[in-house]
């Protein structure tokens, strides 16, 4: 049950995520990467907020890693994200996935992001041109 | 209790943390409709989950005047 | 329509594909990286020869990357192939896929290493202690 | 016609290029036929396809005296 979970407001390294995932024994890795995009729908998106509930959050992530590695052939896995204020092109989150066989590698990185976006305390407010908002509150 | 609230929550409440020293207030759905009664807009959201000691709790656990507990509007990480 | 097809004898660079595949439209980037495992079934590894018929090979590149373009909702794809003495832990393939949808990119990388490992003409061979032998070639 | 040979079909035939010149070899499938009796290893394959001019080709695919033909055993790349 190897995994590494970074939850930090210092940019991202996504060669060290693929190292530690990394191993002899493995073969297939499978890295998931989010970038802070320019628009939403129609919006020019500026900048971005994360906030986080920290203590929880790295709970949170632990349980994606731990159930990932329960539920799929994997090795390894590596979940980091980032909070504070990111600019367009900056990297909230890395996602890296080691195993012998590449189809449980892609399925457990789908798996972990997915969740990750459901359950790990994480907010993310969006500012633009004379607005901001926060992503998802309102239906 | 000691109550935190993120991202939206904490723009409706207008701070990050507040006292709420209620011994009626013995479950999660309690606290939760206080909650709303207190502050309206958070009925505006599309979901509310609330965390007891770091956890995820359900509407029917109960809660203690020492527990932790926190407002968790729709998360959006990642 | 943006893809970078790269088959060379020197090392990959996963970072260059990375970049190649990120822009400030997208969003999300999924990477595959395969890396020379020691073992195979309950043979010891020691190192691994790709052969290719090389410029069959980048028009079979080629398709793939096409192909996962106009299959998927992708924006941008690499594949990098290296052929060559390999040892354990070196890199022969990566593959990054760059996407607006996560899905999209997590289907179109998998598909990608699963077409290029069935019609692109690379050809590995596995040399054992006292042994050595190509993989897949007989039942 | 010219015969590339990858892999292990290299070395079955002892060579990466042998020289064919059979007018009577029209179309892939007689090459194929051709080779496997002149090589009969290559029956051990798992798979043989043939590509013509740096294209995989169909049995029934007709082949010229000028086209350039590699035998493609069962590729293991990635």
């Amino acid at each position: 049950m190897i995994k590494s979970i970074h939850l930090t407001e210092k940019p991202l390294d996504i060669t060290r995520c693929r190292e530690f995932v990394s191993h002899p024994k493995n073969g297939a890795e499978v890295l998931f990467v989010g970038t802070v995009r320019n628009h939403t729908d129609s919006k020019n998106v500026e900048k971005l907020l994360f906030e986080t509930y920290k203590p929880m959050a790295v709970k949170e992530m632990e349980k994606v890693a731990l159930t990932a590695l329960n539920k799929f052939e994997i090795a390894s896995i590596a979940i980091h994200h980032r909070y504070g204020e990111l600019n367009i092109g900056e990297i909230p989150v890395v996602i890296a996935v080691g195993s012998s066989h590449r189809k449980a590698a892609f399925d457990a990185c789908e798996f972990a992001i997915d969740t990750l976006k459901t359950t790990v305390p994480i907010w993310k407010k969006e500012f633009f041109t004379g607005g901001e908002v926060w992503v998802s509150a309102h239906p | 209790m000691k109550i935190l609230a993120f991202g939206i929550t904490k723009e409706y409440i207008g701070q990050s943390e507040i006292e709420l020293n209620d011994d009626s207030l013995s479950t999660v759905a309690h606290l939760k409709n206080r909650l709303i009664e207190l502050y309206p807009n958070l009925k505006s959201l599309n979901s509310l989950a609330i965390a007891v000691n770091e956890v995820y709790a359900a509407e029917e656990d109960k809660i203690e005047q020492n527990d932790v507990v926190a407002l968790i509007p729709p998360v959006s990480g990642g």
